[in-house]
C-alpha cells in the first residue's frame, strides 16, 4: 500500500468532515471546530509531501506547516474573542441567532 | 507505514465524533484527542519538532481554549443544548460528498508508485531557515500574534459599566 | 515621496469627510494643521536638490498601456517652486479662513481637494493626468464660490464654471488631435518631436484625407490648447469671468483664485505649450503679442475704473499676469536671443511665484477691512485709515508697493527679468507694456489714498490694529516678500537650469 | 589714516547707505511711543555714516595721480538662465563728493529735526522714513551699477513719497504725496526702459568694471555703432530715456509739477529731500552716465536736449517764482530752477560744474530751507509772505542765517559759493559749441533769480509787520539755530574751493592735480562773464529793491507787479497752468479710456458670456425633455420591475451564514460533478 496514499485519503477525510462541520453545526464555537480539523487537514497534506516527496533542502513543506499553525492560533484566539463578544450580546453562540444581514 | 496504519482510522473516528458528537464539550474534548492524534501521527512520520509543536500549540492551546470557551458560553438549558445535533444533515451531506469523493478519487487515480521517501527534519535547519529565508514571514507573524493577543484582550475584556 | 506629496491633502479631505463629528473650528484647524505636511515635503525635495538630468522626484504608471496612456509626475526646479506657492498659499488660505471663522468641514476638504489637484497639475508629465486634475480643481472652486461667496455668488461661479470648461474642452479637443494624429499626449515625447519638426509631417500623414495641411492643423491645435489656457490666466479677452469670480468669492478663497488658479494656466503656457507648438509660433507670434499687450494695458487701466476693492485687485490680477503673457509672447516672436529668451521665461516663472504671493498678502489685508467694517469694501468706504490701524496699513501699503514693482520687494526682479528679456526679443512690445507698470501705480496709490490717507472715515474710529494672530499671519508672507526682492537666487537657482533645457526645446 | 583705512575700504563702502537702512529697519519696528530712541538711533547710525564718508573721501584725496581715483566692486546678485547679474559700489571723487555733502548736510537736518518735529505724534516714525531715505539716497551715489542705482533711486522715490504724505490725514498732503510718485514714476519708467536697452546692447549694468564696463570704451564703442529709430545711435536713444527718467526726479520741465506741491511734507524733508539730495539725484545720474551722454562726435543730441530742457526749466521756474507767494513754493520753483543750472553745466558739458553746484546749491538750500522753516516756526505756522513782514528784528539769527543763503542763491560775488558754481556754469554754457540758447536762457534766469530772491527777503524781513494773529514771533530754540551756522558756514567756505583761480573741485572730480591759475581772468572772455556775472546781479536787486522798497503796508494790497503784468502775472501765479492742462490734457482722457474699457467689459463681454450662457441652458433643457421623455421614461419603467423582483429575491437573503455557505458549497460540489465526473 501506498504510505502517501493513505495520508491523502486521511486527510481528505478530515477535511471533508471539518466542512461538513462548518457546514451543519448550529453552536459557533464548533463551527470553528470544524475550522481548526480542515487547517489539520491541510497541514497533514504538507508533512505527507515533505515525507515523500522529493528531497527538498529548504523544507518548504514543514516550514508552510509551523507558520500555518500560528496562524490558526491567532485565528482561534480572535474567533473566540468574538464570539464571546457576541455571546455577551445575545445571550447565544446559536450562529443562525445573530442574522443582521437578513435582505 | 505501521503507525501511519494504525493511527489513521483512529484519527478518522475522533474526528467523525468532534464532528457529530452533540455535547458541545464532548466534541471540544473529541477535536483536542483528534489533534494529538494528529501530533503523533507527525512524530510517527519523522517530523518530531512539529508533532511537537502540534501538542503545544493545538493540544495544549487551541483545544483547551475551545473547551473553556464552550464552557463559558454554556447555556442554561442544558438538555435543549442536547437536542442540538447538527442540523441541515442532508443539504451538508450533499456538499461534502461529492467533494470527498472527488479527492479520494483524484488522490487513487493521480498518484503514481510509492516515491522514496525522507525522514529527515534537523530542527537546526528549521531555525536556520526561520531567521534567514523566513525572518519578514516570521515578523510578520509575530507582528500578527501581538496583534492578536492584544485584540482577543480587548474583545474579550468585561465591557465597562459605563453607558 | 512624490505620490505621498500629491495624495497627502487628498488624505486629510478623506478624514475630514470621516470625521463626522467635527465642528467647524475644531475641522478647520485640522485642516490648516494638516496642509503643513505638503509644506514639509516640499522643504524636503527643495533640500535634496535635483539630480543631474533635472528632476528632484518622479513617480509613474502605465495606466493605459494600450492608448500609452500613463500616470507620469515629475517635479523639476520649476515645478517645485509652483509645488512650494501652492503648498504655502493653501495653508496661508486655511489659516486665514480659519481667524475669520469661515471655515468648516466642507469648505476645509475642498480645500484640500483642490491642494492635491493643484500639486497634481504641476508636477504631471502627461496630458490624461495633467488635465484630469485640471478640470478637478474647477469642482471645488465651483462649490467654494457658490455655497460661501457673496449674494450674486451663483450666477458668478455658474460663468467662472462654464467658461474655464468651455477652454478645458478646446484643449481637450486640441490634444485629443495630437493622441489621434501623432499617438501620443504624454509632453515631454511631443516636445521631442516638435524640437525636430516633426509634429507637422506627423498630423499631416495621420489626417491626410482631409483638406488640411499639416501647419493648419497644428495651428488649430495650438489655438485649441491655447484658448483652454487663456481663459485660466485669463488673457484678454477671455477674462469676462473673472471680476465676478473675484468680486463675489469670499476673499480666501479669491486667493485661492488668484493665487494658484491662475498659476495653472501660466505654467501651462510656459511649461506645455511653449514646447509643444514651436512649429506655430511664426504664424502665432504677432498675435500672442498684441493679445499680451492688451492684458497688460486693459487690466491697469480696467482697474482705475473701478469702485470696488476686491475689483481693482481682480484687475490687478490681470494685469500682472500679463506680464508672464507677455514674456511667454516674446519668446514665442523670436529666441535669437538666448539671453533674453532665458531672462523672459525666469522672470515669468518668478512673476507668477511673487504674484501668488504678494496677492494673498494684498487681498488678506481686504479681508480684513472687510471682516472690520462688517462687508463694505468701496473704495469710498474707508479713509485715513493710517491714522487708526497703523500696523495694518503699512504691512498691506508694503504689499501694495511690492505689487507695482518697488524695487528691494519680490515684484521688482520678476518684472524686471520679463522686461529685460521682452525688451531684447520683442523691444515694442516692451516699450508700450511699460504703460501698464505705470498705470498700476497710478490705482495702487489711489487705493492708499482714499483707504488709508486723508480724513479718518465715519464709523472707522473705534477699529482695532492688527490682533496678535493676523500678524502672525502676515509675518510669513512679508518675509516672502522681503527676502526674494533682496536675495532673488533663493528661487532663481531652482529655475536656471529649467529655464536652459527648456530654451534647448524651442531653438529653431 | 587714509591709507590704513584703504584695504577695508570695499566693506566700509558698503557700511555708508547700509547703516541708515538697517536703522530705518529697525525703527519700523519701534512704537509711536518710542520716538525718541527712533531719533538718537537714526543720528546715529547716519553720524557713523557721516564718519565713514568722510574717511573713505579722504581716501580719494590722494595728490599727484592723473587719472581719475576709482574704486569699484562687483559681487554677482543673480543668475538667471546662464547670465550673471551683478551689482556694486563705485567710489570716485563724483560720489566721494556726494557722499560727504549727502551725510553731513543730512545730519545737520537731522539734528534740526528733533527741534523741529519734537511736538510731533509721529516723531519716530519721522526719523524712520529719514533714515531710509539717507541710505537708499547713498546707495544712488554709491552704485556701481545702473541696477543698482535704479533701485536705490526708486527707493528714494518711495522715501519722497512717505515724508511729503508724513501730515497723510490731510487731503492736500495726501494728493501731492501720490502726484509726486508718479510723476516721478513716468520719469523712472522711461529710466527702466533705457536701462533695459543699454544692458541688451552691452550685456552689462556695472559703470566699471575693469574694461568692460557700461562707461568704459568697449561698450561705448558699441553703443555708438549701433544705429536705431530716427537715425539716433542707441546710446543717444538710451540717454535720452535716462534724460527722461532724471528729469522725472530732478523737478525739470515738463515733469516739475510735483515739486512744488511736495512743500505739504515737513519742512526738514522740504530741506533734506526736495532741495538738497533727492532732487539733485537726477543731475547726478546723467553726471553718472555722462560717457554715455557725450558718446559720439561733437555735440550729441542727448547733451544738446540735456542743455536745453536744463535752460528752459531754469527761466521757466525762475518767472513762477517771482509771483508766487508761499515761502516755500518760491523756495521750491527756486530749486526746479538750479536743477535746470546744473542741467545746462551738464548738457554743456561741465560735469566738474554741475557737480559743484549740487554741493554749493544743497548747503545754501538747505540753509534757506532751514530758515524758512525757522521763520514758518516762530510765525506758529503762516507761510504767506504778505502775512510775514519786518521780522528781522525779532527773528535775528535766523535772519542771519537767511541772508548768507538768500545771497548766496542770488550770486552775490566772490564770497559766496552759488556765485562761484553759477560762474562756472555760465562760463561753461557760453563756450559751448552747440549755440547761445541755453546761455541766454541762464543769463535770464539768473537775473530773475536775484529779483525774485531779494522780493522774498524784502517782503519777509524788512518793511512793517503784517501779520494778523501773530503778534510775537519768537526765535527758535539752539538745536534748530546750530545747524543754521553750520551751513551758513558751508555756503560761505565752499566758495574757497571751486573759484577760477583754483578750481581744486572741478579737477578733483576730473582727476587731476589743482593749481593755482592766477591768470585766470586773462582768458578769453572770462573777464567779460565776470562783468556780466556783477551786472545780473546788481540788475536783480536792484529791480527787486526797487519795486518791493516800499511794500505797502496792510497785507491786503496787491503785489506790485500783478497790476502791471496783469494776465501774464497770473499765468504766473497758477505755474502757467501746467497743472490745468495735465487734469485736461492727460488725467481727464485717462479716466474717461478707464471708464470706456469698463463699459466696454460690462456692456459687451459680460454680455457675450451671458449669451453663449444662455445658449448652452437652451441647449441643456432641450437634451433634457427629450431626455425626459424618452431615455428616463423607459429607464424608470425597468428600475420599478427591477424593484420588484428584487423584492421577491431577497427572501434568499437569510442572514445565516451557515445558508450562504451551503449554498456556496452545493455550487462548488456542482461545478466539481461537472468538471470531473461528466
Amino acid at each position: 500500500m501506498n504510505p502517501l496514499a493513505v495520508l491523502l485519503t486521511l486527510s481528505s477525510v478530515l477535511f471533508a468532515l471539518g466542512l461538513f462541520a462548518v457546514l451543519t453545526r448550529r453552536n459557533t464555537i464548533l463551527v470553528l471546530v470544524g475550522i481548526e480539523l480542515m487547517l489539520n487537514a491541510a497541514n497533514l497534506n504538507f508533512i505527507g509531501f515533505w515525507r515523500y516527496g522529493p528531497p527538498d533542502p529548504q523544507l518548504t513543506g514543514p516550514m508552510f506547516v509551523l507558520f500555518g499553525i500560528a496562524i490558526a492560533a491567532a485565528e482561534a484566539a480572535v474567533g473566540l474573542a468574538i464570539i464571546l463578544m457576541v455571546f455577551r450580546h445575545t445571550r447565544s453562540t446559536d450562529l443562525n441567532a445573530s442574522n443582521s444581514l437578513h435582505g | 507505514m505501521t503507525a501511519l496504519l494504525i493511527l489513521s482510522p483512529l484519527i478518522m473516528l475522533a474526528a467523525l465524533g468532534a464532528v457529530w458528537k452533540a455535547r458541545p464539550v464532548h466534541a471540544g474534548l473529541l477535536l483536542a484527542l483528534t489533534l494529538s492524534l494528529a501530533g503523533m501521527l507527525y512524530i510517527a512520520l519523522g517530523a518530531e519538532f512539529l508533532g511537537l509543536v502540534q501538542f503545544m500549540v493545538y493540544v495544549g492551546a487551541v483545544a483547551v481554549l475551545i473547551v473553556f470557551a464552550l464552557l463559558i458560553t454554556r447555556p442554561r438549558d442544558e438538555i435543549e443544548e442536547i437536542a442540538r445535533r447538527p442540523k441541515s444533515v442532508g443539504p451538508g451531506l450533499l456538499c461534502t460528498l461529492p467533494l470527498l469523493a472527488t479527492l479520494l478519487y483524484t488522490v487513487d487515480r493521480t498518484l503514481p508508485e510509492a516515491p522514496p521517501g525522507t525522514a529527515d527534519l534537523p530542527v537546526r535547519r528549521i531555525g536556520e531557515l526561520l531567521f534567514t529565508t523566513h525572518a519578514p514571514a516570521v515578523l510578520a507573524v509575530a507582528i500578527l500574534l501581538t496583534a492578536v493577543m492584544l485584540g482577543a484582550a480587548l474583545f474579550a475584556r468585561e465591557p465597562s459599566k459605563k453607558p | 515621496m512624490l505620490l505621498t506629496l500629491i495624495l497627502a491633502p487628498l488624505a486629510g479631505a478623506a478624514l475630514l469627510a470621516a470625521w463626522r463629528g467635527a465642528g467647524d473650528r475644531a475641522a478647520g484647524r485640522f485642516a490648516a494643521w494638516w496642509s503643513l505636511i505638503p509644506i514639509v515635503l516640499v522643504a524636503l525635495l527643495g533640500f535634496r536638490g535635483a539630480n543631474p538630468g533635472g528632476a528632484m522626484a518622479a513617480w509613474s504608471l502605465d495606466w493605459i498601456p494600450d492608448a500609452g496612456i500613463a500616470l507620469t509626475f515629475v517635479v523639476d526646479g520649476t515645478s517645485w517652486l509652483f509645488l512650494l506657492l501652492t503648498s504655502l498659499v493653501t495653508t496661508f488660505v486655511l489659516a486665514i479662513s480659519l481667524q475669520k471663522g469661515l471655515t468648516s468641514r466642507s469648505y476645509a476638504a475642498l480645500i484640500l481637494v483642490m491642494e492635491t489637484m493643484l500639486l497634481g497639475v504641476f508636477t504631471a508629465r502627461h496630458f490624461i493626468p495633467f488635465f484630469l486634475c485640471w478640470e478637478m480643481t474647477l469642482i471645488p472652486a465651483y462649490l467654494l464660490i457658490r455655497l460661501w461667496g457673496g449674494p450674486n455668488a451663483p450666477r458668478a461661479a455658474r460663468r467662472f464654471f462654464i467658461v474655464t470648461l468651455g477652454g478645458g474642452v478646446c484643449m481637450l479637443l486640441g490634444f485629443l488631435a495630437l493622441q489621434i494624429g501623432v499617438g501620443t499626449m504624454d509632453f515631454g515625447q511631443l516636445a521631442e518631436m516638435a524640437s525636430k519638426g516633426d509634429l507637422t509631417k506627423t498630423l499631416a500623414t495621420a489626417f491626410a484625407g482631409t483638406a488640411l495641411t499639416g501647419p493648419t492643423l497644428l495651428l488649430f491645435v495650438a489655438i485649441a490648447v491655447l484658448l483652454g489656457l487663456a481663459v485660466k490666466i485669463p488673457i484678454v479677452p477671455f477674462h469676462a469671468w473673472l471680476p465676478d469670480a473675484y468680486a463675489e468669492a469670499p476673499t480666501p478663497i479669491t486667493i485661492l483664485l488668484t493665487g494658484l488658479l491662475s498659476k495653472m494656466g501660466v505654467y501651462g503656457l510656459l511649461r506645455v505649450f511653449l514646447p509643444i507648438f514651436p512649429e506655430t509660433f511664426a504664424v502665432l507670434a504677432p498675435w500672442l503679442a498684441a493679445l499680451a499687450v492688451a492684458t497688460v494695458l486693459l487690466g491697469a487701466l480696467a482697474a482705475l475704473a473701478q469702485k470696488d476693492l476686491k475689483r481693482i485687485l481682480a484687475y490687478s490680477s490681470v494685469n500682472h499676469l500679463g506680464y508672464c503673457v507677455l514674456a511667454a509672447a516674446a519668446v514665442v516672436a523670436s529666441q535669437g536671443d538666448r539671453e533674453s529668451a532665458s531672462s523672459a521665461i525666469s522672470g515669468a516663472f518668478l512673476q507668477a511665484f511673487n504674484h501668488g504671493i504678494i496677492a494673498s498678502a494684498m487681498f488678506f489685508g481686504i479681508a480684513i477691512l472687510e471682516s472690520r467694517s462688517g462687508g463694505r469694501r468701496g473704495l469710498d468706504d474707508f479713509g485715513g485709515l493710517r491714522a487708526r490701524v497703523p500696523v495694518l496699513c503699512g504691512l498691506m501699503g508694503l504689499a501694495i508697493f511690492a505689487s507695482l514693482g518697488l524695487p528691494g520687494l519680490s515684484g521688482f526682479i520678476g518684472e524686471f527679468l520679463v522686461f529685460n528679456g521682452t525688451f531684447g526679443l520683442l523691444p515694442w512690445a516692451a516699450a508700450v507694456s511699460v504703460l501698464g507698470l505705470l498705470f498700476t501705480a497710478v490705482f495702487l496709490l489711489r487705493l492708499i489714498r482714499k483707504v488709508f490717507h486723508g480724513p479718518l472715515g465715519e464709523g472707522l474710529s473705534t477699529w482695532p490694529d492688527l490682533s496678535t494672530a493676523e500678524r502672525w499671519l502676515f509675518a510669513p508672507v512679508i518675509a516672502l516678500i522681503v527676502i526674494p526682492g533682496l536675495w532673488p537666487q533663493v528661487l532663481l537657482r531652482f529655475l536656471n537650469a529649467d529655464t536652459l533645457r527648456l530654451l534647448d526645446f524651442l531653438k529653431p | 589714516m587714509a591709507e590704513a583705512l584703504q584695504p577695508h575700504l570695499p566693506t566700509l563702502l558698503w557700511a555708508i547707505p547700509l547703516l541708515p537702512l538697517l536703522a530705518a529697519t529697525a525703527v519700523a519696528f519701534l512704537p509711536d511711543a518710542r520716538g525718541r530712541i527712533a531719533s538718537k538711533l537714526a543720528i546715529g547710525a547716519l553720524g557713523v555714516s557721516c564718519v565713514l564718508a568722510l574717511l573713505a573721501t579722504a581716501c580719494t584725496l590722494t595728490p599727484g595721480v592723473d587719472k581719475p581715483f576709482r574704486l569699484t566692486t562687483s559681487a554677482t546678485w543673480f543668475t538667471f538662465g546662464e547670465s550673471a547679474l551683478k551689482v556694486g559700489v563705485l567710489l570716485d571723487p563724483m560720489s566721494a563728493a556726494m557722499i560727504a555733502m549727502v551725510t553731513f548736510v543730512a545730519l545737520w537736518i537731522f539734528i534740526y529735526s528733533t527741534g523741529y518735529m519734537a511736538d510731533e505724534k509721529r516723531f519716530g516714525r519721522f526719523f524712520g522714513f529719514l533714515s531710509l531715505f539717507c541710505g537708499a539716497m547713498l546707495m544712488v551715489v554709491l552704485a556701481n551699477s545702473l541696477l543698482l542705482l535704479f533701485i536705490a533711486w526708486e527707493l528714494v522715490g518711495l522715501a519722497s513719497y512717505l515724508l511729503i504724505g508724513f501730515y497723510f490725514e490731510k487731503p492736500s498732503a495726501a494728493a501731492a504725496a501720490q502726484k509726486a510718485f508718479i510723476t516721478t514714476r513716468v520719469g523712472d519708467m522711461a529710466f527702466f526702459l533705457g536701462m533695459i536697452w543699454l544692458y541688451r546692447q552691452t550685456g552689462t549694468l556695472l559703470f566699471y568694471d575693469g574694461g568692460n564696463g557700461l562707461l568704459e570704451s568697449a561698450a561705448l564703442a558699441s553703443l555708438a555703432g549701433t544705429t536705431t529709430l530716427g537715425g539716433l545711435t542707441v546710446s543717444a536713444a538710451a540717454a535720452l530715456l535716462l534724460l527722461v527718467g532724471a528729469m522725472g526726479k530732478s523737478g525739470q520741465v515738463p515733469l516739475h509739477t510735483w515739486l512744488p506741491d511736495a512743500m505739504e511734507g515737513p519742512t526738514p524733508v522740504s530741506a533734506l529731500i526736495h532741495a538738497a539730495t533727492m532732487v539733485a539725484a537726477g543731475v547726478f545720474m546723467v553726471a553718472r552716465v555722462h560717457p554715455i551722454f557725450a558718446n559720439g562726435d561733437g555735440v550729441t543730441t542727448a547733451l544738446t536736449a540735456t542743455a536745453w530742457i536744463g535752460g528752459i526749466t531754469a527761466l521757466y521756474a525762475a518767472c513762477v517764482a517771482v509771483a508766487q507767494y508761499d515761502f516755500k513754493r518760491i523756495l521750491a520753483y527756486s530749486t526746479v530752477s538750479q536743477l535746470g543750472f546744473m542741467m545746462v553745466a551738464l548738457g554743456t558739458g561741465g560735469v566738474g560744474a554741475a557737480m559743484f553746484h549740487l554741493i554749493a546749491h544743497a548747503f545754501f538750500k538747505a540753509l534757506l530751507f532751514l530758515s524758512a522753516g525757522s521763520v514758518i516756526h516762530g510765525c506758529h505756522g503762516e507761510q504767506d509772505i504778505r502775512k510775514m513782514g519786518g521780522l528781522s528784528k525779532p527773528l535775528r539769527r535766523t535772519f542771519l542765517a537767511y541772508s548768507i543763503g538768500m545771497m548766496a542763491l542770488a550770486g552775490f560775488p566772490f564770497l559766496f559759493s552759488g556765485f562761484w558754481s553759477k560762474e562756472a556754469i555760465l562760463h561753461s554754457a557760453e563756450i559751448w559749441p552747440g549755440g547761445k540758447g541755453p546761455f541766454a536762457l541762464a543769463v535770464a534766469a539768473a537775473l530773475l533769480t536775484a529779483f525774485y530772491m531779494t522780493r522774498q527777503a524784502l517782503l519777509v524781513f524788512f518793511g512793517k509787520p503784517r501779520r494778523p494773529g501773530v503778534e510775537h514771533p519768537h526765535e527758535s530754540p539752539g538745536v534748530i539755530l546750530v545747524p543754521l551756522y553750520v551751513l551758513a558756514a558751508g555756503a560761505v567756505l565752499l566758495s574757497l574751493i571751486a573759484t577760477p583761480f583754483w578750481p581744486w573741485f572741478e579737477k578733483w572730480i576730473d582727476g587731476e592735480a589743482a593749481r593755482f591759475h592766477g591768470g585766470a581772468f586773462g582768458e578769453h572772455g572770462a573777464i567779460g562773464l565776470l562783468i556780466l556775472s556783477l551786472a545780473l546781479v546788481t540788475v536783480g536787486v536792484g529791480a527787486g529793491w526797487a519795486v518791493y522798497r516800499r511794500v505797502s503796508d496792510d497785507s491786503g494790497a496787491p503785489d506790485p507787479l500783478s497790476g502791471k503784468l496783469g494776465p501774464l502775472w497770473r499765468l504766473l501765479e497758477n505755474a502757467m497752468g501746467f497743472d490745468a492742462l495735465y487734469q485736461k490734457a492727460i488725467i481727464g482722457p485717462l479716466a474717461m479710456l478707464a471708464s470706456l474699457i469698463d463699459a466696454i467689459e460690462r456692456g459687451i463681454l459680460v454680455p457675450v458670456m451671458a449669451a453663449g450662457e444662455t445658449v448652452l441652458k437652451a441647449f441643456g433643457r432641450l437634451t433634457g425633455a427629450s431626455d425626459e421623455r424618452g431615455l428616463n421614461a423607459g429607464f424608470d419603467g425597468a428600475c420599478s420591475g427591477l424593484k420588484r423582483r428584487a423584492a421577491g429575491a431577497s427572501g434568499a437573503q437569510t442572514g445565516r451564514i451557515q445558508s450562504y455557505l451551503r449554498t456556496i458549497g452545493l455550487g462548488v460540489a456542482v461545478l466539481l460533478v461537472l468538471y470531473l465526473w461528466l
